[in-house]
């Protein structure tokens, strides 16, 4: 279980102006529940989450994770970045194998696990290229495949289809559906598609921007396991009733945000 | 300029063309230039200390039939391998240290600049008489003379990494040790090659001055000693040698380079004319 | 004419002398030089790090005079430079001193012995002396260290067991306070006829303004003169002149040099030019076949005795 | 552990820079009183305590002998380093783009980077004379390879996709060059820029030391030639002291150009954790 | 008009293996049309962008426009690259006013030309900040800026909406089809979401993967202008009629290549 409590995060930009980033964030990510999180763009999602991933630091609040308060990156977390970080000099299964290898699994199985999945994100015949030698989707599925090779009790995913063309973006979320279904996994899952907040999420995450807070929970009944027939779920009444409301909320905020841009203070 | 777009050439090309885009004929162009002013200016406005072109490359030969030669590059060349060595096994580290603690970095950098700045002929008698002649004081030498190169450029690498692959490897769990091999090393590393690169040509002018200033044995010896007969054509047929030795070794240190740094040449924006 | 040399309006001359890190031996020279610009000329002192750079200057025509190494001069004529030796600078002053334990050569038998390179005179006359002295089979071993103080140190620091030294070195090693050094071969009882350093010249200069040599070569027996009179002439010289040295032994060392006679401008004579000139010839230095006459223009120095 | 720059600035924004005196005055006076100590232990002359160095540098100071050599000395630096600089900047950012370039020159350059100087100084007093023009050569001959070799490997390292999306907005080559090459190559070069400006100082004393002996470098060796370690010392304070002086004006340039770098480094606050909570809370600025 | 013929690019591997990223590409683009590309992730679309931008070079073929062969870059096409491409030492101010100092625009016109267009992305209060100061849907705002301000003949964008939320890209997409309608200007417009390309294009091409090949070009025939009211355009029946085929087509050529994925020859 993840708890994070009046979580505060400003950035104070080099030209001197302060970004507030994060005000007063509450939320509780259940033990594996899979919680994704909507907002507008730069309102704070990759900064909670990697918060949450212990890799930047915080004004005041607090993160814990099943009793324990986060201090830094532990091994039951894992990270799929928004901006891929590849290493440019490993090959892809170099990069698929890294996580692994700062986990101490052994080279043999390593190999094995890490080929497996390149082939589950459609890489397979791409294991020796290097990240400047594939395609922008490419990269990202390295990105995701290096997360899931570590099999981690918490898995934080930045946007981590948004390169990817919608039907891989199907098989991958279908494959992330499987893999949550089938072991203990806590997911936190930010996206900018409402489908994939709803088709895949347990509760949806609004945020609002600037400063970046918690504006609703919206939880989503439709039945599990849902990864058989996403296409299914997809057109399920409930399904549209509950992308129709994100939509409008999601409007709304936009539009009251607008109105205050004003998170910038000189 | 030219551009890269449009179809790509023929791959099968006119003879002109493929020597025009290879590299030789510019080396050879800046060559016959080199040789001619040599040549020319040593003819008209030379000294006893000035050799022609054609007697350097005369003597040059002839020292290279010399065992004497040999015998010198073999002693001069111990304290070249041990110094250089220390440099570079306590340099990158250092340079890494310094680069991702910026507290320790603060406290240091005038140190490095010392040591970058001090004339090193200017203390080559306090070090004679610190630590004598020996083997010791010539692999000191060397290794003071290369080191800030290896330190400085390391530094400068690492602080080029970039931050997000760091971040990465600590949400994997990657202890300090391990970003240190798996991030900060391989991303350092171009920088940290020209700094070696940079170092190795340092080390070897240490290695001479050593022997020029302080212990004039092996090659330094032999330097003095053609000075003193004058015999010039000897003297920088002897410096030729060192810097191809140099060379040499120096395009030792870029193959390992590019063997090392494989990936440098997907995304550098080096211009391929 | 040569030495980068100007006339002036009223005949007198604008020229350069190359010295090479001045010390005792060198202070005359400047005493000599300021007597040549009492009688109106322009003399400009350079001070260059080596002694081939000089000989170079002086060869091209830069310089008009320098006083260093005979050796290099040597050489350097041999191979056509247009140089004349005009004077002496200072007589045979070497010895070979050893640590504890040290007295003859066969002492030193595989131990440490530093010597300069090869070229230099005290390298030439140290490898000589083990020559003609060294059992077969005893040589020591040589170890290349520039520079006679260095030197001095090295013995200090047990560093070598044995070195020629300059007197100024040498009253160094004594005044040091540490004992047990011995004086194993005084080159200037040995080889009086060597003359290591002189004042040599660039050919067409001296051709060109004969009196102002002969100028320079009188004013240095005259101050060669007056140091012999009085050592305490040339203690005040090297206070004038090289005003930053604190050599606090240097009144002994003015007068080790005055009681071996080493100061005399005039000493130069054809046989001992050609002493010196085969003496180098015996070293390996010089190739066989120079003369005096080839080398040295002893014509000042007789001009002013 | 946690955050970066952001973190150890959040409190003291603009604070950074000026804290960088302190740091190198502190160390500078730990170097210092392990020095005075080392040098009263030891006792040999070629450890003197930094006393005794200082002592005799107040000496020179006070005869004269330093203050008129620094000035020459100094204005050789100046031309040397100039005239290094834009060697160093023109022919290392052409080898570094251009492949013909680095064929033609980079043998060259290279030798001349190990050619140990004192060996050409026949060659600098042949071609110019004794006075000032050799040492200024000397200065280049220090400097200017070094600042060469580093800019050509920082224009090689830029990244491809910077210089793709200047063409595709019509930049011309100068424009590549000035506008994306030069800024995303001035950490590196920035970095053989300082080694640069040290080695020239190197360069300036050698050049008195061992072509013409004037100056800074005559004072240098004539203390060497005496072993009087003390004297060494003195002067080698003063040269490091211009050295550092010379040193810290670049790094003033290389912070002003370089001030976008992220951080790779770690935090200063070596707290492992995030950061106390609420001990930012005033900092955070909130309006 | 852009004219491409038999285009042919493939890439050598470090490890030696070839890649055929585009295989006799045949394609025209009218004169002020609007089209957008569809493809499986590694297809070849920011090859073939990328080629007309005269930004790489391929093995043959022709690629023409209006007349003349693409021979390197010109100052007619602007393109927004898939990975941003900002400069990371510039603010946001000299990022978006970059292209403009290029082609030479007077510095009073680009500040104010850059000002308006980061007002329109949405990131006004930001121009002193830098890259790294920036969430990652940010960075790819400031790229579209910069590609707009210098008002080109031709844009050429590549995913240029991945990284932002739909509120954000619904925005976006008017102000761009706002733009297009009111110049003179071509779009090639690669995304990975369907929608988005029928919302736009004129036409929508459809891209195979590994041979890069054109599969179909699809004609979008609802009316123009469709800037006014975005959202009434998804909800009519030839939009969900094109979409559905489109989806079809998508899913077959995935199962198709999943059968043949031998794109890399050793
Ligand atoms: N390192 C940083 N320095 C300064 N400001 C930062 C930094 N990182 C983020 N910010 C600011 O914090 C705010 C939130 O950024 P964050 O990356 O968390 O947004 P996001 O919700 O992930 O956006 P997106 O969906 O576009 O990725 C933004 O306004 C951004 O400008
Ligand atoms: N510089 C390169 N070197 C080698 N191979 C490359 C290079 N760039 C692209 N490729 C290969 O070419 C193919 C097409 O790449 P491209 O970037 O055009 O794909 P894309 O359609 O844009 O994919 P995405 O939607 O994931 O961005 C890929 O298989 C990739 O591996
Ligand atoms: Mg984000
Ligand atoms: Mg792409």
């Amino acid at each position: 279980m993840i708890e994070i409590s009046g979580l505060h995060k400003s950035f104070v930009g080099q030209d001197g102006s302060t970004v507030n980033a994060l005000d007063d964030v509450n939320l509780t990510v259940n033990e594996n529940e899979f919680l994704t999180v909507l907002g507008p763009s730069g309102c704070g999602k990759t900064t909670l989450l990697k918060a949450t991933a212990g890799l930047i630091g915080w004004d005041s609040g607090d993160i814990v994770i099943d009793g324990q308060p986060v201090r830094g990156p532990g091994p039951d977390r894992s990270m799929v970045f928004q901006n891929f970080a590849l290493m440019p000099w490993a090959t892809v299964l170099d990069n698929v194998a890294f996580g692994m290898r700062m986990r101490g699994v052994g080279k043999a199985e390593r190999e094995e696990r890490a080929r497996t999945l390149i082939k589950t994100v459609g890489l397979s015949g791409f294991e020796t290229k290097r990240p400047g030698e594939l395609s922008g989707g490419m990269q990202q599925r390295v990105g995701i495949a290096r997360a899931l090779a570590v099999r981690p009790k918490v898995l934080l995913m930045d946007e981590p289809f948004g390169a990817v063309d919608e039907q891989t973006r199907r098989l991958l979320q279908e494959e992330l559906l499987g893999i949550w279904e089938g072991q203990q996994l806590t997911v936190v899952f930010i996206t900018h598609s409402m489908e994939e907040a709803v088709l895949l999420g347990d509760r949806v995450v609004l945020m609002s921007a600037r400063p970046g807070r918690i504006a609703e929970i919206v939880p989503v009944p439709m039945a599990r396991p849902r990864s058989h027939d996403i296409g299914a779920v997809g057109r399920s009444p409930e399904y549209v009733e509950i992308t129709a409301y994100l939509w409008d909320r999601l409007r709304d905020m936009h539009e009251e945000h607008r109105d205050v841009r004003a998170g910038v203070t000189a | 300029m030219s551009t890269l777009a449009g179809p790509l050439p023929p791959r099968r090309r006119g003879l002109l063309r493929r020597i025009a885009d290879s590299d030789r004929p510019y080396q050879i162009l800046t060559f016959v230039v080199f040789a001619v002013v040599w040549e020319v200016y040593a003819r008209q406005w030379g000294g006893l200390l000035i050799p022609t072109f054609g007697e350097t490359v005369v003597a040059t030969f002839e020292l290279l039939g010399d065992p004497e030669l040999w015998q010198a590059l073999y002693v001069s060349n111990q304290a070249l391998v041990i110094g250089f060595g220390i440099a570079v096994v306590v340099g990158v580290p250092v340079g890494i240290v310094l680069g991702r603690f910026p507290t320790l970095e603060r406290f240091s950098d005038v140190y490095l600049n010392i040591l970058l700045v001090t004339p090193m002929a200017a203390i080559i008698p306090l070090l004679v008489m610190s630590v004598g002649f020996g083997l010791i004081s010539r692999v000191i030498l060397v290794t003071v003379f290369s080191i800030v190169m290896v330190i400085v450029n390391s530094r400068t690498g690492v602080r080029s990494v970039d931050p997000g692959l760091i971040e990465m490897a600590r949400s994997f769990g990657a202890s300090e040790r391990q970003i240190w091999r798996e991030i900060l090393l391989p991303g350092a590393l171009p920088a940290i090659m020209t700094g070696v690169r940079l170092g190795l040509g340092r080390a070897v002018t240490g290695m001479v001055i050593v022997e020029l200033l302080m212990v004039s044995v092996a090659l330094g010896g032999l330097i003095l000693e053609y000075r003193g007969l004058f015999q010039a054509p000897l003297l920088y047929g002897t410096i030729v040698i060192i810097l191809a030795e140099a060379l040499l070794l120096i395009s030792v240190a870029r193959w390992c380079e590019r063997k090392l740094t494989p990936w440098a040449r997907t995304n550098s924006a080096k211009d391929p004319r | 004419g040569g030495g980068g040399s100007t006339t002036n309006d009223d005949g007198t001359l604008n020229f350069s002398v190359a010295l090479i890190e001045p010390d005792i031996t060198t202070v005359p020279i400047l005493a000599a030089l300021d007597a040549v610009r009492q009688q109106g000329h322009q003399v400009k002192v350079v001070e260059l790090a080596e002694p081939e750079l000089a000989i170079e200057g002086l060869a091209k025509g830069d310089y008009a005079f320098s006083a260093e190494a005979t050796s290099p001069a040597l050489i350097a004529i041999q191979q056509g430079a247009p140089i004349r030796i005009i004077a002496d600078v200072v007589g045979n002053q070497w010895a070979v001193y050893g640590t504890t334990g040290v007295n003859t050569c066969d002492d030193l038998a595989g131990r440490p012995f530093g010597i300069f390179s090869e070229g230099a005179v005290a390298t030439a006359m140290a490898k000589d002396w083990v020559r003609g002295t060294c059992a077969a089979g005893k040589e020591p071993r040589y170890l290349t260290i520039g520079g006679s103080d260095v030197r001095a140190q090295a013995l200090l620091a047990g560093e070598i067991d044995a070195t020629p030294l300059e007197i100024t070195d040498a009253v160094t090693l004594e005044a040091s306070g540490r004992t047990g050094f011995t004086r194993i071969a005084d080159f200037a009882t040995s080889l009086p006829d060597l003359h290591p350093q002189t004042v040599y010249a660039n050919a067409d200069f001296i051709g060109d303004h004969r009196e102002v040599t002969q100028l320079l070569v009188d004013a240095l027996v005259a101050e060669h003169r007056k140091i012999n009179e009085n050592p305490q002439y040339l203690v005040d010289l090297v206070s004038k002149y090289l005003p930053d040295t604190r050599d606090p032994n240097v009144a002994q060392i003015a007068q080790r040099y005055v009681e071996g006679g080493l100061f005399d401008a005039a000493a130069l004579t054809d046989a001992n030019v050609q002493g010196t000139i085969d003496f180098f010839v015996r070293a390996g230095v010089l190739k066989d076949g120079m003369t005096a006459a080839d080398a040295a223009d002893l014509s000042f120095v007789k001009a002013g005795s | 552990m946690v955050g970066g720059r952001q973190l150890t600035s959040a409190g003291t924004p603009g604070l950074l820079s000026p804290r960088r005196l302190p740091a190198g005055a502190i160390s500078l006076a730990v170097g210092a009183v392990v020095w005075e100590i080392a040098g009263r232990i030891v006792d040999q002359p070629f450890l003197p305590p930094l006393s005794a160095v200082v002592a005799r540098l107040a000496d020179m100071v006070g005869s004269g002998m330093i203050v008129g050599s620094l000035g020459a000395s100094l204005v050789n630096l100046a031309i040397g380093f100039g005239v290094s600089l834009a060697l160093g900047l023109v022919v290392g950012v052409a080898m570094g783009r251009y492949r013909k370039v680095e064929a033609a020159l980079g043998v060259y350059v290279y030798a001349l980077l190990t050619a140990p100087s004192l060996v050409f100084a026949p060659i600098f007093f042949s071609l110019l004379g004794d006075g000032r023009g050799s040492i200024v050569g000397v200065v280049v001959m220090y400097s200017a390879f070094i600042m060469i070799i580093n800019t050509a490997s920082a224009i090689q390292t830029v990244p491809g996709h910077l210089v793709e999306m200047a063409r595709s907005y019509g930049a011309s080559e100068r424009q590549v060059l000035l506008q994306i090459m030069l800024p995303a190559a001035a950490p590196l070069i920035m970095a053989g820029v300082r080694l640069g400006v040290g080695r020239a100082v190197v360069g300036m004393i050698n050049g008195e030391m061992f072509i013409s002996v004037i100056g800074l470098g005559r004072i240098v060796t004539q203390a060497g030639g005496r072993f009087d370690g003390a004297g060494v010392l003195a002067i080698l304070l003063v040269i490091i002291a211009v050295a550092l002086g010379a040193v810290a004006l670049v790094q003033a340039v290389d912070r002003r150009l370089t001030r976008w770098l992220p951080t790779t480094s770690r935090p200063a606050t070596p707290s492992r954790r995030p950061v106390p909570a609420g001990a930012r809370k005033t900092s955070g600025g909130k309006p």
